[in-house]
């Protein structure tokens, strides 16, 4: 367990000067672009803009309207994430790598298309409906309700959540299961009171990356999504490009951050702390409570025929728009549904003969690359800062690490657009990369911090004595341990990269394309199976890419179980 | 290459217009002639529009033409400075005869498309007014709009209402919405999110009509989707070309511009793109468009100036 | 008597270790058994069998009289484990770990806190019962684990060196505390332990381990005093096992080394005949100082003092002959003037050693 | 003889629990020093923060004659340290785990090797070194933790229970191994142990902690024999301390308990007058058994076995006389005929008890 040498608290130990620093400058590096953003949203009086939205009543029912969308969201996702989770994390190295590889490459298959598959797979004429027929359930297709627009959120959302909580997953884990279990503990007592607690973390990372997603959500919504269930992206969108109206746009965004941020500090006060309390615990223990009368032998399979079904069904919710997707890029005629008079490799032809969706190709990857490693690196920095900040510092360092996702894209992009173009970076590869990185680093971090939280810093202790420099430990000790929470953080972090448009829009000038760019604009004029080919191609592709990285890296959590001696 | 382009190659233009079919259209009908022609190199960028405003507001280069934008769009872009007045487009908007209804510095709107009625199906029977687009017992099923913008939508609910064509202006944009209301709570609305999204949705027969784009259709129409549209009662919008400000090959877009405009170019083009040319005296725009002169042109000037505050009023409309 | 718990041919393999090499054990109900052996022999393994912790490759597990196959979950086993790391639920307190079996059996919150606060006294931890157990030192981890295996009163428990890292005044008082609750609960323990000394205190029955094997069961005084192995008498017995000739001589046998050190001599029948093993305790053997005017006896054999091990009241002697190495045991007071190098006459008070 | 470790006032609080208090303490370099006391009292903690692992609220640490302020890290201060739990680092294997230290001091992968392989040999690990640590027993693990404390012969080595869960053979072999490796490499070794014999074979000083403090330091011998107060009188010798009053007769006086028996008796002038407490070892009690015509004598006092504990080749014995409770240790052979609630006739052989 090695929580010995962890018992006495080291203060000498990775405890460095040189994280707040990081983490100070990075406060600075967010509050650039933000600062332009409010600057942007100063009228005459300087509260002017913000008091005519204030005079605006559908403003704030739509703020309302888009949190609640984000919590449902987010609670629908989790729930679903974790007995994935759980069904990956117990279950042996074949059968979680294939898992992994499934969610994993779900992400490198850009959402833009998967929306566009949404919006066949949900309408008059989907799957989905004609089910609804067979089951005779009354109402309309899904397409263009609020329903709709969190089927499909939840569905982009389920892979990120699902690699978080895996990541947290440890042996630790296993073992105070089965310590647990030679107590008495049946399934229902196991779950409630060891499982659960200890993923907590987990949970609640991915429960904050899934709100803060939904939140900000664009593209779902404007596919997916009808009329009344227009969120505030989408609004902010509207005034920034369409409505020429970029002050409010920027003051409306200034609102819906701090909303954000708002409601994900409440979800770490309500449930981050470390240590669960006497209260929760308590909580937890009355809902057992009545399980416990049911036979463990029932209640383990009824346990697990939930965790199965529950499983099944989110493999399911993201495996289904995948194939839609490839049975699209063979739709012969020009629109985006499910081919139904032959097939035809048209659009195959079309974008091999079109290099320049190859150069994108290069330029995404290595933007992806660097944005990843950025990202990653930053996030993993963020997380020792806040480890050993004072609580009042931590709580500034992780809002503003979080807040590129909780600001509109479209308006910290012109942010980021104005500092970068002062100093040169506005239209260059490595200007773009970092906007990536910006906006990477809430899920790296988050997906990392999931892990460092739960870190044994005894480890660091041990290595130390025996003559380990910090980096060595960097190096030797803690990276291969925290392995598994690295390599969810870069493979988020690239999934961000490859699908980010809008701050990519700006950043990238007229001189930068990348893939997901070179989709969304042809996307606006003719949204055809042209823009499916890409993506079965990259299914392939990063199919094959995943199955080495997982080869090479080992799973997240390892196998070889030992279950209690020391 | 992680460092920024040379700015310093004086024979490049870099033109910002949409992808897709109008993006293929322009490249072959206009900008592979033209780089054979002269030597000057185009780059075709295609992320419009989204980048620029907010770039040119923020002082940055966003290219130096523009292209495919509404004249609306390009006349509130003027206003705030972000197009570049040169004197010798000026000269040349009048030249090629461009109606006077399409000119003001900086732009040079050589093309119209319409907003018309659009079906499911190849020979799905087409309203013939809007008042029959609001008739549900005769055209019943989902009705698919466009989200973004109230532009065209608003105008064809007045004419939906009763509002006589040359009354339309300015608009009673509260009696649009109440008219607008009256569709939505009789039938399924889709918003869709451009206007690919709405030949999409249409082609796939998730909406049976739909207000849409006539330059979309035509294209759709071509390649054998099964849409079918009329250009009864359509409203007309000017679409054309904007030189931006902080452009840095003003002689290159020029030149550029001075060949699109030549009526065989301009010509050919809007025929590949599905767009009609704006002189009123064209022979070669689609003859059905041409014969209807039921057709009603878009204000431009009236979204020039209205556009954010009848913006504020669609968003409320939109989520009430 | 009932049988507790009782294994028969178990079996278990991890590569190229064996583990549990046919294990057939058979524990009364309401005894106290201990397990003993060298590090890595398979103690905790045979734990784990019995916990349910571990899938035996092939053999049968008992417990109160029924085959509990493979597939009865540990839950459902309603057996004790005290495992040999503390492995505490971190996200509870020391209270609510040492809780835990009585929650999870929906015990009344009353009878959890009675129960929880006295054991916790019994292990002198009161003042922690609010701490996280991450603060806790390693005695007292051990301590909370120990409380957490006993609160339930399970009618099996199953200790693995549970007073390992502990002090001998504390270990002495929670060795009497353990067998008062064992007496008083009829229960049946079984513990792993490295300290013969505890097991013989505590147990009464001890199984002997080696390789994954049970070299010897039965009370501990009969296996300190006969041994069937050389290895139980090394291990168990502390003793250093010598081999000789046999000499007869009537109805009187003795046993001789190759260096005429006499190792036992007894009437009757000699067991058998030709090389034979003694095991020789170290408080069995005498040392005196080779002076000139004293010559080694008939029996005796000269030696050569090669360490001393001062342990408080005694001390331990090893000493080399020419043709093997004793360990003995001397008063510490008796020690004095005997350092390393001295050369020594050695004898073995025959009377207690035993012939394997 | 330089001083390699030296702590001065050092104080360590944890809330309301002072884990160390104002200690002090020199070991002097090439010296093997031994740190007892109970679960709790702060062994750990000291370690700790002699290696930099814990910042003490006050005080001054040395090394090597050297102030190493609170800020000098711990890989700065070259000491190697085993820690309580092994702490084996989860994704080496054996192997690479004890390789460790050499390998970010940057030694020649034929160095590595070497010394890795014959220390693995020393702990007889060689079969496991290619194992994954999670797969090792407790002891197996803990010899692990103990060659990579040791793999790089540092010149301070601090070592937390390191034989704990050993068993006695192992652990008298590796007992020999550390003795050895600190004579050869005449490195200073401190050793938390909770097992006096081990403290008393090994150690060349002894450190008696309780609650923070150092009671006693000094060589094992002289704590053994001149404990300084009850409580290291009670923990580090075994004894049992009584009070007596002080019985002076010209030059020959002596301490005799309320029932009479004869704690101690000496000449010359008594250190004090009045109650005095005398630390009594158990096997300066002497037992026999209470017959009709064996009276107790004078010094002597009747008493009553409350408990026999059968520890190998001795048996301790708890027996109450009417104001005390004694601890003695007899001859197993002797023992025989006594049992729980025998009438015993106690004396104590006063030449080796201590007064304090
Ligand atoms: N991080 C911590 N937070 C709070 N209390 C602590 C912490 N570390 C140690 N303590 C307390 O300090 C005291 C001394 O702990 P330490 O680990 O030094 O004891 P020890 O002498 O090593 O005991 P053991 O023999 O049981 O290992 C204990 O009471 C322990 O609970
Ligand atoms: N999961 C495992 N994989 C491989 N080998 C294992 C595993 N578990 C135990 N072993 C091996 O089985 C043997 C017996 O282990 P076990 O833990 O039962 O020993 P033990 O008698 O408890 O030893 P100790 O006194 O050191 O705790 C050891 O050699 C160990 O390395
Ligand atoms: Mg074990
Ligand atoms: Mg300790």
């Amino acid at each position: 367990m090695g929580t010995l040498a962890g018992s006495l608290s080291a203060p000498t130990i990775e405890r460095h000067r040189g994280y707040a620093v990081f983490a100070a400058g990075l406060c600075v590096f967010v509050a650039l672009p933000l600062a332009t953003v409010v600057s942007l949203s100063i009228g005459s009086p300087w509260y002017s803009i913000y008091a005519r939205l204030f005079e605006r009543p559908e403003i704030i029912r739509i703020i309302l309207r888009t949190l609640l969308v984000a919590v449902i969201t987010a609670a629908i996702t989790v729930g679903l994430a974790l007995p994935v989770a759980l069904t990956i994390g117990f279950s042996s190295t074949r059968r979680r790598l294939a898992l992994l590889w499934l969610f994993a490459i779900a992400g490198f298959s850009p959402f833009l298309v998967r929306g566009y598959a949404f919006v066949g797979l949900l309408g008059e004429h989907g799957p989905v409906d004609a089910l609804r027929r067979l089951l005779q359930i009354s109402g309309g297709p899904l397409l263009g309700t609020a329903a709709g627009v969190v089927v499909t959120l939840v569905h982009a959302l389920i892979p990120a959540t699902v690699i978080i909580i895996t990541a947290a997953i440890s042996d630790d884990t296993k073992r105070q299961i089965s310590v647990a279990a030679a107590f008495g503990a049946g399934p229902a007592d196991r779950f409630l009171l060891v499982t659960l607690p200890t993923l907590i973390p987990s949970l609640v990372s991915a429960f904050a990356f899934a709100f803060i997603i939904a939140a900000g959500a664009f593209t779902a919504p404007s596919l997916v999504g009808g009329g009344r269930e227009t969120l505030a992206v989408q609004v902010i969108y509207m005034h920034a490009i369409d409505l020429d109206d970029l002050k409010s746009a920027a003051a409306l965004s200034i609102l819906l951050a701090l909303c954000i941020l708002l409601c994900v500090a409440a979800i770490i006060a309500a449930f981050g702390s470390k240590r669960s309390r006497p209260g929760s615990l308590r909580r937890l223990r009355s809902v057992a409570a009545p399980l416990r009368r049911v036979s463990p032998r029932v209640l383990g399979a009824g346990g697990t025929f939930l965790r199965v079904a529950l499983t099944s069904f989110a493999i399911i919710l993201v495996a289904v728009p995948l194939v839609y997707v490839v049975a699209v890029s063979f739709q012969p005629q020009d629109m985006l549904a499910f081919p139904t008079d032959g097939l035809s490799v048209r659009w195959y032809r079309q974008v091999l003969a079109d290099s320049s969706w190859l150069h994108a190709a290069a330029v995404t990857a290595r933007i992806g690359i660097v944005a990843a490693l950025l990202a990653t690196s930053a996030g993993y920095l963020v997380a020792q800062a806040t480890r050993q900040l004072r609580p009042s510092s931590a709580r500034v360092v992780r809002a503003a690490t979080i807040a590129p996702a909780a600001a509109p894209a479209v308006m910290f992009g012109v942010g980021l657009y104005v500092i970068a173009s002062r100093i040169g970076l506005a239209g260059t590869e490595f200007g773009v990369a970092l906007a990536h990185a910006l906006a990477a680093l809430p899920i790296a971090y988050l997906a990392v911090s999931a892990g460092v939280e739960r870190y044994d810093d005894s480890f660091d202790r041990a290595a130390a004595v025996l003559g380990a420099s910090p980096a060595a430990r960097l190096i030797a000790i803690r990276l291969p341990i925290l392995m598994p929470s690295f390599v969810a953080a870069l493979v988020l972090s690239l999934l961000v990269s490859f699908d980010e448009v809008i701050m990519t829009l700006f950043m990238a000038g007229t001189d930068v394309q990348t893939i997901a760019l070179r989709m969304w604009s042809s996307a606006i004029h003719s949204a055809g199976p042209e823009l499916a080919v890409p993506s079965a191609f990259l299914l392939v592709v990063t199919g094959l890419g995943m199955l080495i990285l997982f080869a090479q890296f080992g799973s997240p959590t390892d196998l070889t179980k030992r279950n209690t001696n020391g | 290459s992680f460092s920024p382009r040379s700015s310093a190659d004086k024979r490049e233009l870099v033109i910002v217009g949409y992808g897709g079919s109008y993006g293929d259209a322009l490249r072959s009908a206009v900008i592979v002639p033209f780089q054979r022609e002269s030597n000057v190199t185009v780059r075709y960028d295609e992320t419009c529009c989204a980048r620029v405003g907010p770039t040119l507001e923020a002082g940055g280069f966003a290219g130096d033409l523009v292209v495919g934008v509404d004249y609306g769009g390009l006349l509130s872009w003027a206003q705030k400075g972000f197009l570049l007045g040169d004197a010798r487009l000026t000269r040349l908007s009048r030249n090629r005869g461009i109606p006077e209804r399409y000119r003001y510095p900086g732009t040079l709107v050589n093309t119209e498309y319409a907003y018309v009625m659009a079906a499911h199906g190849k020979d799905a029977k087409l309203p013939t007014s809007w008042s029959e687009f609001w008739n549900f017992h005769r055209y019943p099923g989902r009705r698919a709009l466009i989200r973004a913008t109230p532009v065209g939508q608003l105008e064809a609910a007045l004419l939906a209402d009763g509002v006589a064509p040359a009354k339309l202006y300015p608009l009673d944009v509260e009696r649009a919405l109440k008219k607008l209301d009256k569709l939505r709570d009789s039938v399924p609305v889709l918003f869709a999110n451009s206007p690919a999204d709405l030949v999409n949705l249409i082609a796939r027969g998730d909406a049976s009509y739909a207000i849409a784009f006539s330059n979309r259709l035509e294209a759709a129409k071509h390649d054998g989707l099964p849409v079918a549209f009329t250009y009864a009662e359509g409203l007309r919008t000017g679409n054309g070309f904007g030189m931006l400000k902080g452009a840095r090959n003003a002689d290159a877009a020029i030149e550029f511009l001075e060949y699109a405009s030549r009526p065989d170019v301009a010509a050919r083009f809007a025929a590949l793109a599905g767009l009609q040319l704006a002189k009123p005296d064209d022979v070669q725009s689609p003859a059905t468009a041409r014969a209807d002169s039921s057709q009603v042109t878009v204000s431009p000037s009236y979204w020039a100036q209205h556009r954010s505050a009848v913006g504020e009023q669609w968003v409320r409309w939109l989520v009430h | 008597m009932a049988e507790a718990v009782g294994l028969e041919s178990v079996r278990k393999r991890y590569g190229a270790v064996t583990a549990l090499d046919q294990v057939s054990v058979s524990v009364p109900s309401g005894s106290f058994a201990a397990v003993l052996g060298p590090s890595g022999c398979g103690k905790s393994s045979l734990l784990h069998a019995i916990a349910g912790l571990v899938r035996p490759d092939s053999g049968v597990v008992r417990l109160n009289d029924k085959v509990v196959g493979p597939d009865v979950p540990p839950e459902s086993r309603g057996v004790g484990m005290m495992f040999q790391a503390p492995t505490l639920f971190p996200h509870m307190s020391v209270f609510e770990n040492v809780a835990f079996p009585l929650r999870v059996r929906g015990t009344p919150d009353a009878e959890v806190n009675a129960a929880t606060q006295s054991i916790l006294q019994l292990a002198d931890l009161s003042d922690y019962s609010r701490a996280s157990p991450k603060t806790l030192s390693g005695g007292q981890q051990q301590r909370v684990a120990l409380c957490r295996a006993l609160v339930f009163r399970p009618s099996v428990v199953l200790l693995d060196e549970p007073l390992s890292s502990l002090d001998r005044p504390l270990r002495e008082s929670l060795q009497r505390e353990l067998l008062k609750m064992q007496r008083a609960t009829s229960a049946t323990f079984i513990m792993v332990t490295h300290d013969r000394d505890e097991a013989m205190a505590l147990a009464d029955v001890v199984f002997v381990m080696q390789e994954g094997r049970i070299e010897q069961a039965g009370p501990p005084s009969s296996l300190y005093r006969a041994p069937v192995n050389r290895f139980v008498a090394e291990f168990f017995g502390g003793s250093t096992v010598l081999s000789g000739d046999l000499h007869a001589d009537s109805n009187l046998w003795s046993i001789v080394n190759a260096d005429g050190l006499k190792l036992h001599s007894s009437a009757g029948n000699p067991p058998s005949a030709g090389k034979m093993d003694v095991a020789i305790k170290p408080e069995d053997v005498r040392i005196r100082r080779h002076t000139s005017n004293d010559a080694a006896g008939n029996g005796d054999c000269l030696g050569r003092i090669e360490e001393v091990r001062f342990t408080g009241p005694s001390v331990l002697l090893i000493v080399s002959c020419p043709s093997a190495r004793l360990l003995a045991r001397v008063d510490a007071d008796d020690s004095e003037q005997l350092a390393d190098g001295d050369s020594v006459i050695i004898s073995v008070n025959s009377a207690d050693t035993v012939v394997i």
